[in-house]
C-alpha cells in the first residue's frame, strides 16, 4: 500500500476541510492506526460541512460504505458517522458530525453519492435524523406509517 | 424524435413485484413502472425482513449477540460471524491463536463456495433453468456435511468465538475437505459445459445489465458486483486480515460489467476459494484453537472500531461503539447486499423486465441481510 | 336442560368419498414458492436431490397462491410483511393448510425480546397454523416430518410407523 | 330401418370416439405430467414421486382429484364469462385435433381429406383461449402474458406453416392417412429423409419441432408462464380445475404436436425397418418425441422474449422460405 500517497491525500483532505470559510470550529483530523481501529483517518466536521467533506472524498475516488448514527444520550447529541473506503488504496476514512438531539438536521450527501440515499433513509428510520434536501425521506426498513425511531436510547422507555 | 412520436400517448402502468415473487428470493418488493415490458422506474421497497439485529446488538452482551450474526446473511453465515468476532477482538485487544485463524479461513472459504454454489443454482432458476440448482445443491450438501461436523449447524453457523473457534477440526474433516476439493474441481468442467457454454444462457447474460465501475463506487457496491465491473477490489487484498496475506490467491476480475461477468467472477471465485482452503490445510499449524484468558463477560474499553471482511456478497463491515460496559453501545452492521441493491433502481432503467430480473439475480441478494 | 335429540342420520353418506378426497389431498400438497428468511434455504434443500420432497408428491412449488394447497411460512414474519402474509393466505383457495417452519414462525424465535418492535410473535397470530416445525432453522428431515404430520392430520393415519429407538 | 340402424351405430361410434379421445388426452396429460416429474428427477439425481402408489403411479390421480375438489376462485373485477370460458377454449381444440390424427392404418377417429388443415385451424383457437384467459383475469402479470402469447404464436405460426406448405407440395395431399401411406417402408422413405424432394428436409423437421415447442408454450419458450418473471403468467389467477384444464391442454398440445411430427416426418405407424407396421410404432415415435420435449425443458434456461421473436423472424422464417423455394425448384426440375 503506498503509504506516502495516502498521507498526502489525507493531508489534502485535512487542509481542504480546514480551509472551508466561516467554519465555526476547525475540523478535527487524526490519523489512526488501521490495525487498532479499522480506519486510517478520523475526521470530525461541523454538521453543515458534511457535503463539503463528501465532495472531497468523491474527488479522491473514495467509496461510500455506510452512514450510521450513534445516539449520545448523555450529551444530548446524535453523531452521524460516514464510512468511506478507497477502492484503489485500501484506506478507510471516517467522517463524523454531531447534531443536537432536539433538532437533528444536517444536509444530505445523496446528490454527491447516490448510494447515500438509502443509508440516510435508514438513519432517519432508526434515529429520526432529518437530512435536509433528501429526495424522499420516507421509512425504508420500517413500515410506511412508522412514527418511532427504535435505535434512540430512549425508545421504549 | 418526430412530432407524432412525441404526441403519442405513452401509457405506463405500475406493477408490484413482490413481496412474494419467485424472482426476488425472499421478501423484496419492487415497485415497477412499466411501459409495456420496458422498465421506466424500478424502486425497491425493502424492510419486509427487518429483524432488529442492530437493536439486539445493543441490548445483549457481546457473546449473546453471536448467534444473531449467523442469521443475517444466512447463506454465508461464517463471514458475518467472522466480521463481528474480529471487530470485538480488535476492540478488546484479543489475539487469536494461529490454528484458529487457519480454521476460520478454511471454514469461511468453504462457506463462500457453498454460497456461490447456491447462487449459481438460484440464478439459473431466475433464468428459467431448474436442473443446475439441483446439481449445485448436491455439491453444497457435501460442504454442509463437512461444516456440520465441526460447527453443529447446517446453515446458521455460530462457530467462531472471541479468541478462536469453539471446536477443533479433526482428521476426518481434513480428509473430507480434501476429498471434496478434488470432487468439486472435477465437477467444474461439467458446470461450465452445462451452464457457461449454453447458448441461451450466454444470450441472456452477455451484455445484459451493465454496471459501470463508477456506479459501483457511487453506490458502494462491492464483492463480485464491483469485480465484475473491472475493479479488483477485494477486502482480503485491500485490507488484509486473518491469514489471507500469507496465502496465494487471485482476485478474479472481469471488465464487461454485465451479468456474464458477475457470473464468471463467482465461478472463478469458487476455484480460488478451493485453492485457499487447500493451502490453509497444507500449512495448518498445531496448537490451541482458543485464546487463553478471554473473560466470560467481555467489557471492551471505550471507543469504537470498524472491521470489515470480504463476505461472499461483498464487503461486510461491523462498527462497534463501546461505552465500557458488557453491552455494545452501538452496533452498526454494514451489509453488502444493501448497497448492491441500491444501484438496481438506476441500472435497471430502460431494461426489459426479464433482463432486469437477471440483473437482480446477479446482485446475489439475501433479503434479511439487506433489512437486518 | 334441553331435550336430548338424536342427530338424524343423513340419507347420503360421504364418508367414503371424504376419505378418498383426503387421501388425494394429502398426497398432493403443492406448496407455495414463498420464502421469508433462513428457513427458506432449508426448504429449498428439502426440495433438492438429497432430501427430495418430491417423493411425497409435494414438490410442485407453485408461485401463484391460487394454485397452492400448502403455505410453508418459513422464517420471521415481521410487522411490515404481516399484511402480505394474510393476503397470500386469503388468496389461496380452500382447502388450504399452513406449516409454520422454524422458531420465528412459531413464536418469533430469537427475535422475541421485551420491547421488540418489528417481529410478529408467531404466525398463528395472523393465520391458522396446522403443523409447527421447530428448529432454527429446522433440518430438511424436520420439514419432511412436518409434511408427513400434516398428511396424518388429513388422512388420520401415518404413512409409516415411527421407527423405534432401538 | 337400415337407416336408423346406421344412424345409431354412427352415434355409438361417435360417442365412443369422443370418450376415447378425451380419455386419451386426459390419460396422456396425467402420465406425461408424472413423466415430467420423474424424468427430470432422474436427470437430477433424485427419485421424484415414488411414495404415492407403486412407483408413484397414483400421483396424477391424487393431483387430479385434488384439483377437481379445489375451490374455484374468480377474482373481483375479472370478466367472469371469459374467465370461465378460456380453459374450455384451450382444451377443446387440443382434443379436437386428436380426432383427425391417424394413430394406425385403422385407428383414427376421422379420416378427412383436409386433416392437416383442420389441425392448424383448431390449434389457432387455443392461442385465443390463452389470451382471453390472461386478459380476463384482471391481473397485470396475466395481461402481460396475454400480450406475449399472441406475439409469440403469430411469430411461430408462420415458419410452421411455411414448412407445412413445402411438405404439402411434396406430398400433394392434406390427408394425413395418405401422407403416412407415402412413407411406407424403411426409415429412408420417411419425409424427414426425403432428400430428393428437398435437401433441407431434416432441417425442416427441426424447424417444425422448434415451432411446435413454441406453439405449445413449452420451455425454453414458456414465455407465457415464465415463473421467475410473471409468477404464473396467464394462469396466475386460475385455481383448481381451471388451472387443471390449462395443464391438461398443455400436455394434449404436446401429444398433438408430437403426433403430427410423427405423421408428417417420421413415417407414422411404419416400422423404421419396414417390418410389422402398427400402432405401437406410432406410439414409440410419439413418446420418444415427448421425451425430447421434456428433456429440452429441463436442460435449457428460458429464452428472453426478444430472443424468441428474433429467432423466429430473423432465422426460422427466412430458413423456412429458403426451404420452400428449394422444394419448389426441385419439384419443377424433377
Amino acid at each position: 500500500m503506498p503509504i506516502n500517497m495516502l498521507k498526502t491525500k489525507f493531508a489534502e483532505i485535512a487542509v481542504c476541510v480546514a480551509a472551508t470559510p466561516d467554519t465555526p470550529s476547525a475540523p478535527l483530523v487524526t490519523e489512526t492506526a488501521h490495525a487498532a481501529k479499522g480506519y486510517d483517518l478520523d475526521v470530525t466536521v461541523p454538521a453543515d460541512r458534511v457535503t463539503g467533506a463528501a465532495r472531497i472524498m468523491d474527488e479522491a475516488a473514495f467509496m461510500l460504505e455506510a452512514i450510521t448514527g450513534v445516539d449520545w444520550m448523555a450529551e444530548q447529541q446524535f453523531e452521524i458517522v460516514y464510512d468511506y473506503t478507497a477502492v484503489a488504496l485500501g484506506a478507510r476514512v471516517v467522517v463524523r458530525a454531531r447534531v443536537p438531539r432536539a433538532t437533528p438536521e444536517l444536509p444530505t450527501i445523496s446528490r454527491i453519492y447516490p448510494g447515500a440515499n438509502w443509508h440516510e433513509r435508514e438513519a432517519h428510520d432508526f434515529f429520526g435524523i432529518v437530512f435536509t434536501g433528501h429526495p424522499e425521506l420516507i421509512p425504508l426498513l420500517l413500515p410506511e406509517d412508522a412514527d418511532f425511531h427504535p435505535l434512540r436510547k430512549d425508545f421504549g422507555a | 424524435m418526430s412530432i407524432e412520436a412525441q404526441t403519442l400517448h405513452r401509457e405506463t402502468f405500475i406493477l408490484n413485484l413482490g413481496p412474494q415473487h419467485p424472482a426476488t428470493h425472499g421478501v423484496l418488493r419492487i415497485k415497477l413502472t412499466l411501459d409495456g415490458e420496458y422498465i421506466e422506474d424500478a424502486e425497491p421497497v425493502i424492510g419486509y425482513g427487518h429483524r432488529m439485529h442492530e437493536k439486539m446488538g445493543e441490548n445483549r452482551t457481546y457473546a449473546k449477540f453471536l448467534p444473531n450474526t449467523g442469521r443475517m446473511d444466512y447463506v454465508a453465515a461464517m463471514f458475518n460471524t467472522h466480521g463481528y468476532v474480529c471487530a470485538v477482538e480488535r476492540l478488546a485487544g484479543i489475539t487469536v491463536p494461529e490454528r484458529a485463524e487457519f480454521i476460520r479461513v478454511i471454514t469461511a472459504e468453504l462457506n463462500r463456495v457453498a454460497s456461490h454454489l447456491l447462487w449459481v443454482g438460484a440464478f439459473l432458476i431466475d433464468l428459467g433453468g431448474f436442473t443446475p440448482l439441483l446439481y449445485t445443491f448436491d455439491d453444497r450438501e457435501q460442504i454442509l456435511d463437512l461444516l456440520e461436523a465441526v460447527t453443529g449447524a447446517r446453515l446458521t453457523f455460530c462457530y467462531y468465538r472471541f479468541g478462536g473457534v469453539c471446536n477443533d477440526i479433526d482428521d476426518d474433516f481434513i480428509a473430507g475437505t480434501r476429498k471434496f476439493i478434488a470432487h468439486l474441481r472435477s465437477r467444474m468442467p461439467m458446470y461450465h459445459a452445462l451452464i457457461t457454454k449454453n447458448i441461451i444462457f450466454r444470450r441472456r447474460c452477455e451484455g445484459i445489465g451493465p454496471i459501470s465501475a463508477e456506479n459501483c463506487r457511487k453506490y458502494g457496491a462491492t464483492g463480485p458486483v464491483i469485480r465484475g465491473s473491472g475493479v479488483a477490489y477485494d477486502v482480503r487484498k485491500a485490507e488484509p486480515y486473518s491469514i489471507y496475506p500469507r496465502l496465494d490467491f487471485n482476485v478474479p476480475v472481469y471488465g464487461q460489467g454485465d451479468c456474464m461477468a458477475r457470473y464468471l467472477v463467482r465461478m472463478d471465485e469458487i476455484v480460488e476459494s478451493l485453492r485457499i482452503v487447500e493451502q490453509a490445510l497444507d500449512r495448518l499449524p498445531g496448537g490451541p484453537v482458543m485464546a487463553e484468558k478471554v473473560p466470560r463477560i467481555l467489557k471492551p474499553p471505550k471507543g469504537d472500531c470498524y472491521f470489515n471482511v470480504e463476505s461472499a456478497r461483498g464487503s461486510f463491515g461491523v462498527r462497534v461503539v463501546s461505552d465500557g460496559t458488557d453491552k455494545a453501545y452501538r452496533m452498526k452492521l454494514r451489509s453488502p447486499c444493501f448497497s448492491n441493491l441500491s444501484l438496481f433502481q438506476e441500472c435497471s432503467r430502460g431494461m426489459l423486465l426479464a433482463d432486469a430480473l437477471a440483473l437482480l439475480g446477479t446482485l446475489d441478494l439475501v433479503i434479511p441481510d439487506i433489512d437486518r | 336442560m334441553e331435550k336430548q335429540t338424536e342427530i338424524p342420520r343423513g340419507l347420503i353418506h360421504f364418508a367414503m368419498l371424504d376419505e378418498v378426497l383426503n387421501l388425494a389431498r394429502a398426497n398432493s400438497l403443492w406448496p407455495m414458492t414463498f420464502g421469508l428468511a433462513c428457513c427458506a434455504i432449508e426448504m429449498m434443500a428439502t426440495g433438492a436431490s438429497r432430501f427430495d420432497m418430491a417423493r411425497f408428491g409435494c414438490e410442485v412449488f407453485r408461485p401463484s397462491p391460487r394454485q397452492c394447497d400448502l403455505m410453508i411460512v418459513c422464517g420471521t414474519v415481521n410487522k411490515k410483511m404481516a399484511p402480505a402474509v394474510i393476503t397470500l393466505y386469503d388468496q389461496m383457495p380452500e382447502p388450504k393448510w399452513v406449516i409454520a417452519l422454524g422458531n420465528c414462525a412459531i413464536s418469533g424465535g430469537p427475535f422475541k425480546f421485551p420491547g421488540q418492535y418489528a417481529v410478529v410473535e408467531g404466525v398463528d397470530k395472523l393465520i391458522p397454523v396446522d403443523v409447527y416445525v421447530p428448529g432454527c432453522p429446522p433440518r430438511p428431515e424436520a420439514l419432511i416430518e412436518g409434511v408427513l404430520e400434516l398428511e396424518k392430520k388429513l388422512t388420520g393415519r401415518r404413512r409409516w410407523p415411527i421407527a423405534s429407538a432401538s | 330401418m337400415s337407416l336408423s340402424h346406421e344412424f345409431i351405430m354412427g352415434l355409438v361410434r361417435l360417442t365412443l370416439y369422443v370418450v376415447g379421445l378425451i380419455a386419451f388426452a386426459a390419460f396422456n396429460a396425467a402420465y406425461l405430467s408424472l413423466c415430467e416429474r420423474k424424468v427430470p428427477a432422474w436427470f437430477q439425481l433424485r427419485y421424484g414421486p415414488k411414495e404415492v402408489g407403486p412407483f408413484g403411479l397414483l400421483q396424477p390421480v391424487a393431483d387430479g382429484v385434488k384439483l377437481l375438489t379445489k375451490q374455484l376462485l374468480v377474482q373481483k373485477g375479472s370478466d367472469v364469462l371469459l374467465f370461465k370460458l378460456a380453459p374450455v377454449m384451450v382444451i377443446t381444440p387440443a382434443i379436437m385435433c386428436l380426432a383427425v390424427i391417424p394413430f394406425s392404418e385403422t385407428l383414427g377417429a376421422r379420416n378427412i381429406n383436409l386433416g392437416l388443415l383442420a389441425i392448424f385451424s383448431f390449434s389457432a383457437i387455443h392461442v385465443l383461449g390463452t389470451m382471453l384467459g390472461g386478459w380476463a383475469s384482471y391481473n397485470k402479470y396475466a395481461s402481460i402474458a396475454a400480450a406475449r402469447v399472441v406475439a409469440q404464436n403469430i411469430a411461430y405460426e408462420i415458419p410452421l406453416l411455411l414448412v407445412i406448405v413445402a411438405l404439402v407440395m411434396v406430398t400433394r395431399t392434406f390427408n394425413l392417412h395418405e401422407i403416412v401411406a407415402q412413407q411406407a417402408g424403411a426409415f429412408w422413405h420417411w419425409n424427414i429423409f426425403r432428400l430428393q424432394a428437398s435437401p433441407l428436409m431434416p432441417l425442416a423437421f427441426l424447424i417444425f419441432f422448434t415451432c411446435m415447442l413454441a406453439e405449445s408454450n413449452r420451455a425454453p419458450f414458456d414465455m407465457i408462464e415464465a415463473e421467475s418473471e410473471l409468477v404464473a403468467g396467464a394462469f396466475t389467477e386460475y385455481s383448481g380445475m381451471g388451472f387443471g384444464l390449462f395443464f391438461i391442454a398443455e400436455y394434449a398440445n404436446i401429444v398433438v404436436g408430437c403426433s403430427l411430427a410423427t405423421v408428417l416426418f417420421l413415417g407414422g405407424w411404419h416400422c423404421p425397418f419396414g417390418l410389422l407396421p402398427g400402432l405401437h410404432w406410432f406410439m414409440i415415435k410419439m413418446y420418444v418425441l415427448c421425451f425430447a420435449v421434456i428433456w429440452v425443458r429441463w436442460s435449457f434456461p428460458r429464452t428472453q422474449f426478444y430472443g424468441l421473436l428474433n429467432l423466429s423472424w430473423k432465422f426460422l422464417i427466412p430458413l423456412a422460405f429458403v426451404h420452400l423455394m428449394l422444394t419448389a425448384v426441385m419439384l419443377k426440375l424433377a
